[in-house]
């Protein structure tokens, strides 16, 4: 039991990135408002750039520029830092489209609620349905 | 052998022939010629084998069937009456058939019949006999339903449905025989067959099929139905010559095991004896209860083919020592060609005057109708078996047989025997009854002028008759002439005391007299004690029981179709249903509101995002769960 | 070709289309805009026949790595050339050509405007390119790139028709899409941590020395990795977003995402589990045996699914679903003919189900209908798109000489070796329900009497020729599959580490 | 050379149907001119190539294609049997369809696919391996779809729905089987070598695909459980009934079997699974149900299939005997029976057109209207039951003589009882059509039905021929024996 603990203890960042994962889902399944889901996969994505840092980073460790100087310096992976950039990216970009989808979704449906459009639009094929 | 295809050939040419002409007149005159020329060749035939010697030939080999043919004594024997008879009764149809419809139809089938039982009579193995068999039964069938009345089309299936349950049999019969690795060589006797049984079973399939045609009991059912129905001149070639084709195919099979030699099969003689007797009986039996008179010949055919199955029977019992036996069959068949074919016509000629044949309500008719008279009383002479007809010598000959395995002691034979005479008396009963109710006795019906005889009429009665008498008269000549020699194809072995039969022996002639005064005596009795008005109860005819079985099959089928077609819509139904209640399923599934699915709706933004997460946990879980269980 | 064009080939291809995709907004204002449509198809048909060039090359010379920029792996990207690669740009060429093609007749129409549709071009260049990608891409980074890209391009692309229903169902798609990202994302973190690498050839390594001690976490990020890429393409629980987002797209959209995008997914899929982690490793833990249930599930569920559905186009989503289990049935499978069904099946579903998806937008353009019980008689109106729907039918069910029997029959040979006779069921099953499903389109629309006859006509003859291609393709690929089989051979090959069997 | 007779064959009615397909519905002559040109240069060249196989013995056989899935041609007697079967027959019936037809609307679709099933049909008869004939077992299954549904009403659109279900999943089984044994025998596919390939199979796995493959074409043969959808086929137009639901189609399940029996198991390796009792129950079964189902039909085109479903099984009965000689017989009546069943139909089809008459008990005396007609489906009948001098009672000899020589009684007395069951339910209809009398006009023979009649009494004639020079056959049959036995 206390070997999990300290397992846990030392692995603290996945654990946290893990936790904040849980809760960015958690975010998108329970409310129903869009702008809420799109904070949700915000923190979930967020929550993923977390553990990676944590991966690639070593305690002491400095940027990786090649320093001819000293050989002792520890350098920090790069790979995941320069990876999370473009989840920074991506998750901007996936923000923008989503945000702007929801502006339609308003303009169409006159409100952000998801229950709200689900009923309008199942009424409409409710209707086709019967009609077929 | 021209002569044989001549024989076979022109009838049906004929036929093809008939169908140009639109007038009666040429259509009887076509047919008198046909007739004609086909006696000549059946008499050119038998000058062919003087000397006794018997002509094969094959007609070409088309590969999986050869159809050949043959010429033999017995063969002759039968095409040339056949011809005859069919001549006669071409003859007699130049009148006849101006009182019916539809003559050139019957002209035809008449024809292709002609052509198709001279086929059958010469054909040189059962496979080309079959051939002839089929063609003769289907055109003979037209004769039965010419009327084209419910009775008629009845009877007509009747006929046609036995007959061809008849073909089927020897179809069978003849594959039973190729496997059976004996011959299918008409004339052949077999010889050592690799199967006995199968050889067993070939031979019963044989006198079935035969034995249908023949107007065998259990299976004469179609004749008393048949016979009469047809127009005159049909029944008169029904009766007279295609139940021949019966006798014929029976005598081969007979030819077919040796005559018993050898016991191929050896149950085959008792059983064809005691099938002969019971025909006899039962036909002569119900003949007498007849009122109508042409159902009363029919009977009566039925009977005589009995005699001759009898016959053969005993040739069988006997094992090769029965020349009694089958040269009385041979002669017997003769016989009875000529006097029934003659009774017939008779019959007919009155019903075309008076339009009756209900024997009760003819009568005194002689004055009318002398020639007929005369001709029908020589044929009723003849078929009673009166000293000095043909009749007469043919049941000699039987009798003989019968005598013959009688004294064997085996009670089966003893009593084949005591019926033998029985059934005579029966026959002279019902004779007279026939003669006396139609021509003596006051007259009750009026006939119209020009309906009497007339020269056509006439000849053909003569003919017969004539030769009924020379027959009668001239036994030996006949015997050395025609029968002997038949008797010799038939591979008999023993003919040595044919050769010396006494006719006209006292004790003989003496015992016919007694048969025919009993008769005359019985006659009496039953008309004074009402006995002929007695109809036998309807469960006891064979039809009742057909009529049962066709019943049973019904009410199976009935049932069986009602099971099938519930339980097949069950299923369907179930089917239908369980596929629309998943559609629906479906569908709820597809849009909102579906009650439960709520959860698993796919249009559910948040219930799509949870099934993701379940789906994960699912997998985390199945893989803990193993691993537990695997560590 | 150039020595130094044939050697960055594959590299060039990405490019090139990535800067078409670029180049398309700044042609709105020409006067013909047809002209950028066209510089379009023909951009992409130049990918093709670079992508046949390559898979000549791979077929002959056998398979090599590219080093993008000249920085070696582990600190450059790495592009491994083999024969998936191969056979996926072909794939993709083959069927995204003509659907632009098709698409270009009367795109402006469809999506509303010119600088729309535009735009358009320019989100389905991109999807095309992050599919090449997709293909050659050796690393995880490059995985992760490429399939938010392509995620992100195809629901812009659903969002193209601009209506509630289309911009709701983007929506839901890009929902899930992302969650589904941020687990692959997960997993690719996990790889990371257990591995420290990127490049999957180096993962691999480190997995099969030391994969036995930390299993379980290996479990859990197999396990992110499919619930991830299942997501996004449509395995069966979790293809709940597919329905909506292929049946409220326009034509060609759908016709892409349903052929394509899915398989882009599936092919990174494949990677990760038998080139990152290795044969080995997958077929000896339970997950094969998972993706082959789920593949049945969804065979016979999307079946009876699309069944349901009297919507046209919804019915073939439906099937695209049922589709998709065949190609994850061949995944768990795990033997080679198994593997190579399932890249047979990526290519002849790619083409069916897009000509089908053509086929079904023409049919509704033209009459309006978009109910398979309004459609009696269509058949009379519209003989050429009826027939290669036709086509596409006979090649869904499995018919010889159509492209989708010879997937079937690798994939009913691998369950026999598996000797897994409830998948052979299954897969004769499915084909029957498909014949079930799509059948009866064809008997309403060639042996109905219409109910009134409007005078409907054909389509342009673009479109038919982009049509007519693809039935061409289907029935090529059924007749001579030699070549493509090969190459799928060889592919799955690749996938299992076997020398490859030439 | 002959590799592209064979071709030519198989293809050139598929090009006759791409033709007529692009001619337009007016062009009648052209059309008729083509499609007859087209199915009597496939039949010519089909009988040329039997010939020459049965004199010098050379079979061209040759594949196509490239990879595992090649399709393969190889004629052989038993192939060239069913190929010339069903090309002749199809020249016929062409001609009588162009009568039937005559004032169709649909003409153009109906004999593009008329044509394509001839193409198809040829293909299954020449097929070298399994897969090649499962290709085109397949594709006639949707060919033959089109003319099912000609007539387009709901009965029609129910009833091709139903064919379409049946053979699709009976093709199921097949391919399930065929799978099965290229992973039993390795990839061996062709008829030639696979008896040789099963021998390393278990007999379970034997069993299996025997089933498998018996299912499958015991659908299109109509064998007794799956039989359902040959009585409600019958909506097509005549001539489709006749040609295919007499002919083609079902013999092409029924050559199926024989290919199954023969060229895929081979006898020593049936014989010593030991099902035959139970195939041979099946198909006795089927014989007598068939014959009785037939009796209470009225309509007579389905009194007609039930007697061709009750017909088939005794070509079957034929093929599980294995024995030479009941061989000889399936190969017999396979050919008696399509010849004798095609003139049933036509007739009916003739009277059907003349007097819209479809029921046996409405056809009181039709016979004196239609003399010819009705004279010819007598006589034909007659043969169906098997009486000389008709062809149909030679297949009979065979299958008799078969089943005694291979020991099985029954089957003598199941033959026997079900031909006297024919003759119950085939005399009736002829009696009654000349029998009565009908309150309909003699017509005029006009040009159309004299473009029926010819056909029909040719056919007749020809199975009066093989009547009486059953010969004419044997060298084919000694063919076909000689192949799968030693004697």
């Amino acid at each position: 039991m206390g070997e999990l603990w300290s397992r846990i203890l030392q692995n603290y960042p996945y654990v946290f990135a893990l936790a904040l994962f849980a809760i960015g889902i958690y975010t998108i399944l329970t409310h129903s408002n869009l702008f809420k889901k799109v904070i949700g996969i915000n923190i979930m994505e967020g929550s993923t750039y977390i553990l990676f840092i944590a991966a690639g980073n070593i305690r002491g460790g400095v940027a990786p520029i090649l320093d001819m100087g000293d050989p002792e310096l520890v350098y920090v992976h790069p790979l995941p830092q320069a990876l999370m950039l473009t989840g920074i990216v991506v998750s901007v970009s996936v923000t923008a489209l989503s945000l702007a989808l929801i502006m339609k979704l308003y303009r169409f449906y006159g409100t952000v609620d998801a229950k709200e459009i689900m009923k309008i639009r199942s009424e409409v094929r409710a209707n086709a349905g019967r009609n077929q | 052998m021209y002569w044989s295809l001549i024989l076979i050939l022109i009838p049906f040419l004929g036929a093809l022939a008939l169908t140009r002409f639109r007038d009666l007149r040429g259509q009887s005159v076509v047919g008198i010629g046909v007739g004609a020329i086909t006696l000549l060749a059946s008499i050119m035939n038998f000058l062919a084998l003087r000397g006794g010697e018997v002509l094969n030939w094959q007609l070409g080999s088309f590969g999986i069937f050869e159809p050949c043919f043959r010429l033999d004594g017995l063969t002759a024997l039968f095409s040339l009456f056949t011809a005859f008879v069919w001549l006669a009764s071409g003859i007699y149809m130049y009148t006849y058939m101006q009182h019916e419809e539809r003559t050139l139809s019957f002209y035809v089938f008449y024809l292709i019949t002609l052509g198709a039982v001279q086929g059958v009579f010469l054909a040189g193995n059962f496979l080309t006999l079959l051939v002839f068999f089929e063609i003769m039964t289907v055109t003979s069938f037209f004769w039965v339903i010419h009327r084209q009345d419910r009775e008629s089309l009845r009877a007509g299936y009747f006929y046609l449905f036995l007959g061809i349950a008849a073909g089927l049999c020897l179809a069978g019969a003849i594959a039973l025989l190729v496997a059976s690795g004996t011959t299918i060589e008409i004339g052949m006797g077999a010889i050592m067959p690799t199967n006995k049984a199968m050889l067993g079973w070939a031979v019963f399939l044989l006198i079935l099929g035969f034995g249908i045609k023949a107007g065998m009991v259990p299976v004469h059912i179609w004749l008393p139905m048949a016979h009469p129905v047809a127009p005159t001149p049909g029944s008169a070639l029904l009766s007279g010559i295609l139940i021949k084709a019966g006798a014929y195919g029976l005598i081969r099979t007979g030819q077919l095991v040796n005559w018993g030699l050898a016991d191929l099969v050896p149950w085959l003689g008792t059983f064809v004896v005691i099938v002969g007797v019971a025909t006899m009986l039962l036909g002569v039996g119900l003949a007498l209860l007849q009122s109508n008179a042409k159902r009363l010949l029919a009977y009566h055919s039925v009977s005589q083919m009995g005699y001759i199955i009898l016959g053969i029977g005993t040739a069988l019992v006997l094992k090769g020592q029965g020349g009694y036996g089958i040269s009385g069959a041979i002669f017997h068949a003769l016989n009875h060609a000529l006097f029934k074919s003659a009774l017939f016509l008779g019959v007919g000629i009155i019903f075309l005057g008076t339009g009756e044949l209900n024997l009760y309500k003819l009568g005194g008719l002689w004055r009318r109708y002398p020639w007929t008279a005369l001709c029908m009383l020589i044929a009723a002479f003849g078929i009673t078996g009166t000293p000095g007809l043909n009749g007469f010598i043919s049941k000699s000959l039987l009798h003989h047989g019968v005598f013959e395995v009688a004294l064997s002691g085996n009670p089966v034979m003893v009593w084949a025997e005591r019926f033998f005479n029985v059934v005579g008396v029966g026959t002279v009963a019902s004779f007279v009854k026939l003669m006396g109710l139609t021509f003596l006795g006051k007259p009750k019906t009026t006939v119209p002028k020009g309906t009497g005889e007339d020269p056509f009429l006439a000849t053909a009665m003569g003919l017969l008759a004539i030769v009924m008498l020379i027959i009668g008269i001239q036994p030996q000549l006949l015997m050395d002439l025609f029968i002997k020699p038949a008797a010799i194809s038939t591979g008999l072995v023993d003919l040595s005391h044919l050769g010396h039969v006494d006719f006209f022996a006292a004790s003989a002639i003496w015992d016919m007299i007694i048969t025919l005064v009993i008769g005359a005596a019985f006659f009496g009795f039953g008309m004074k004690t009402n006995l002929f008005h007695y109809t036998p109860p309807q469960w006891l005819s064979v039809e009742a029981a057909g009529r049962q079985i066709v019943r049973a099959y019904a009410w199976l089928d009935g049932g069986v179709s009602k099971i099938y077609q519930a339980v097949s819509l069950r299923i369907v139904f179930n089917a239908r249903r369980q596929y629309k209640r998943m559609m629906t399923l479906n569908r709820k599934l597809d849009f909102e509101g579906g009650g439960i699915f709520t959860v698993l709706n796919f249009s559910n933004l948040n219930s799509n995002a949870f099934l993701i997460l379940t789906v994960l946990a699912a997998l985390v879980l199945y893989y803990f769960g193993s691993y537990m269980l695997g560590a | 070709m150039p020595g130094a064009i044939s050697e960055n080939l594959a590299v060039l291809i990405v490019v090139a289309l990535l800067s078409t995709a670029y180049i398309m907004p700044l042609l709105t204002k020409i006067r013909k805009f047809h002209v950028a449509e066209f510089f379009a198809v023909f951009m992409l048909a130049l990918a093709l026949s670079g992508g046949v060039y390559l898979a000549r090359e791979i077929l002959h010379n056998g398979a090599f790595t590219y080093a993008v920029g000249g920085w070696p792996a582990p600190w450059g990207i790495e592009l491994s050339l083999d024969a998936i690669s191969g056979l996926f740009l072909i794939t993709v060429g083959l069927v995204a050509t003509p659907i632009l093609l098709y698409a270009s007749v009367d795109l402006v129409k469809d999506v509303g405007s010119r600088s729309r549709a535009a735009w358009f071009l320019t989100l389905f260049l991109l999807l095309v390119a992050a599919l090449c990608g997709l293909g050659i891409t050796g690393d995880l980074f490059n995985i992760y790139v490429m399939v938010e890209v392509a995620t992100i391009a195809s629901c812009a692309i659903v969002a193209a028709r601009n209506d509630a229903v289309a911009v709701e169902a983007t929506f839901k798609y890009l929902m899930l899409a992302t969650i589904g990202s941020g687990f692959v994302l997960l997993g690719i973190g996990f790889l990371f941590v257990l591995t420290g690498n990127l490049n999957m050839a180096f993962i691999a390594q480190e997995l099969s020395a030391s994969w036995q001690n930390y299993p379980t976490a290996l479990w859990v990020c197999l396990s992110f990795f499919l619930v991830g890429f299942g997501v996004k393409s449509a395995l069966f629980p979790l293809h709940v977003w597919l329905p909506d987002a292929h049946s409220s797209a326009i034509a060609p959209s759908s016709a892409m995402l349903s052929s394509l995008a899915i398989k882009g997914y599936i092919i990174a899929l494949l990677k990760v589990f038998y080139v990152a982690v290795g044969a080995d490793i997958i077929t000896r833990l339970p997950i094969t045996n998972i993706l082959t249930v789920l593949g049945m599930l969804a065979i016979i569920a999307g079946a009876l699914f699309a069944l349901a559905q009297d919507e046209l186009k919804r019915r073939l989503a439906f099937s695209t679903v049922s589709q998709v289990g065949y190609i994850f049935l061949g995944i768990g499978l795990g033997n080679i003919q198994g593997l190579t069904g399932t890249f047979m099946h990526i290519l002849s579903h790619a083409a069916t189900k897009s000509l089908l998806f053509l086929a079904a937008g023409a049919i509704i353009k033209q009459t309006g209908k978009s109910r398979i019980s309004e459609m009696a008689g269509v058949g009379f109106e519209m003989p050429v798109t009826l027939g290669v729907f036709a086509v596409g039918s006979l090649s869904m069910i499995g018919i010889p000489l159509f492209s989708g029997f010879v997937s079937k029959w690798q994939l009913l040979l691998g369950s026999l070796a598996r000797g897994n006779y409830l998948a052979v069921i299954v897969l004769v099953g499915g084909s029957l329900l498909a014949a079930a499903y799509l059948l009866p389109v064809l008997r309403k629309a060639f042996f109905e009497r219409p109910t009134q006859s409007a005078a409907v006509t054909e389509v342009a003859y673009v479109q038919l020729v982009a049509m007519l291609f693809l039935a061409v393709v289907i029935i090529m690929i059924g007749t001579f599959p030699g070549v493509v089989l090969q190459l799928a051979e060889q592919a799955a090959a690749t996938l299992l580490g076997l020398e490859v069997l030439l | 050379m002959s590799t592209v007779l064979v071709l030519i064959a198989i293809f050139s009615t598929t090009f006759g149907a791409i033709w007529i397909a692009v001619t337009p519905n007016e062009a009648k002559t052209e059309r008729n001119s083509v499609a007859l040109g087209a199915l009597l240069g496939s039949a010519a060249i089909v009988w040329w190539l039997l010939s020459l196989g049965l004199h010098s013995g050379v079979y061209p056989a040759f594949n196509i294609g490239v990879a595992s899935l090649s399709l393969s041609f190889s004629l052989d007697p038993l192939g060239l049997t069913y190929g010339v079967l069903a090309s002749t027959l199809w020249v016929f019936a062409s001609v009588y369809s162009f009568g039937y037809m005559d004032q169709d609307r649909k003409q153009r679709q109906y004999f593009s696919f008329f044509l394509l099933s001839a193409g198809i049909t040829l293909g299954i008869a020449f097929a070298g391996n399994l897969f090649t004939f499962y290709l085109f077992y397949e594709l006639l299954t949707f060919a033959t779809y089109p003319l099912v549904v000609h007539a387009g009403n709901k009965e029609a659109l129910e009833a091709g729905t139903k064919y379409i279900k049946y053979s699709l999943t009976g093709a199921s089984f097949i391919l399930a089987g065929i799978v099965m044994l290229w992973r039993v025998t390795g990839g061996v596919l062709d008829f030639g070598s696979l008896p040789a390939a099963l021998g390393s199979a278990s007999p379970s796995q034997l069993v299996v695909l025997l089933f498998l493959f018996l299912i499958g074409f015991g659908v299109k043969a109509a064998v007794m459980p799956f039989h359902g959808w040959l009585p409600s086929a019958m909506v097509a137009p005549t001539p489709v009934s006749a040609l295919l639901h007499a002919v083609a189609v079902v013999n092409a399940g029924v050559f199926g079997v024989l290919r199954t029996i023969y060229s895929v198991f081979g006898t020593e390796v049936i014989q010593s699974m030991n099902v035959r009792p139970i195939l041979l129950v099946i198909c006795s079964i089927t014989i007598l149900m068939g014959s009785f189902i037939a009796l209470k039909q009225d309509v007579l085109k389905r009194r007609l299939a039930y007697s061709t479903i009750s017909q088939l099984a005794y070509i079957l009965l034929g093929a599980f005997m294995l024995h030479p000689l009941a061989l000889a017989g399936a190969i017999l009546h396979m050919i008696f029976h399509s010849t004798l069943k095609i003139v049933l139909f036509f007739s009916a089809g003739i009277v059907a057109e003349e007097t819209g008459y479809l029921k046996v008990s409405q056809l009181k005396g039709v016979g004196r209207i239609l003399p010819l007609t009705l004279g010819s489906f007598g006589i034909i009948s007659l043969g169906m039951i098997g009486m000389l001098p008709l062809s149909g009672f030679w297949s009979k000899y065979y299958l008799m003589r078969g089943s005694l020589a291979t020991d099985s009684w029954i089957l003598l007395v199941v033959l026997l009882f079900s031909g006297f069951l024919n003759a119950l339910y085939f005399i009736p209809i002829t009696i009654s059509a000349f029998a009565g009398k009908s309150e309909l006009k003699p017509r005029q023979k006009t040009s159309v039905l004299w473009l029926m009649l010819v056909p029909t009494l040719a056919l007749a004639g020809i199975g009066l021929v093989f009547g009486l020079w059953p010969g004419l056959t044997l060298p084919l049959v000694d063919a076909v024996v000689a192949q799968f036995f030693t004697l």
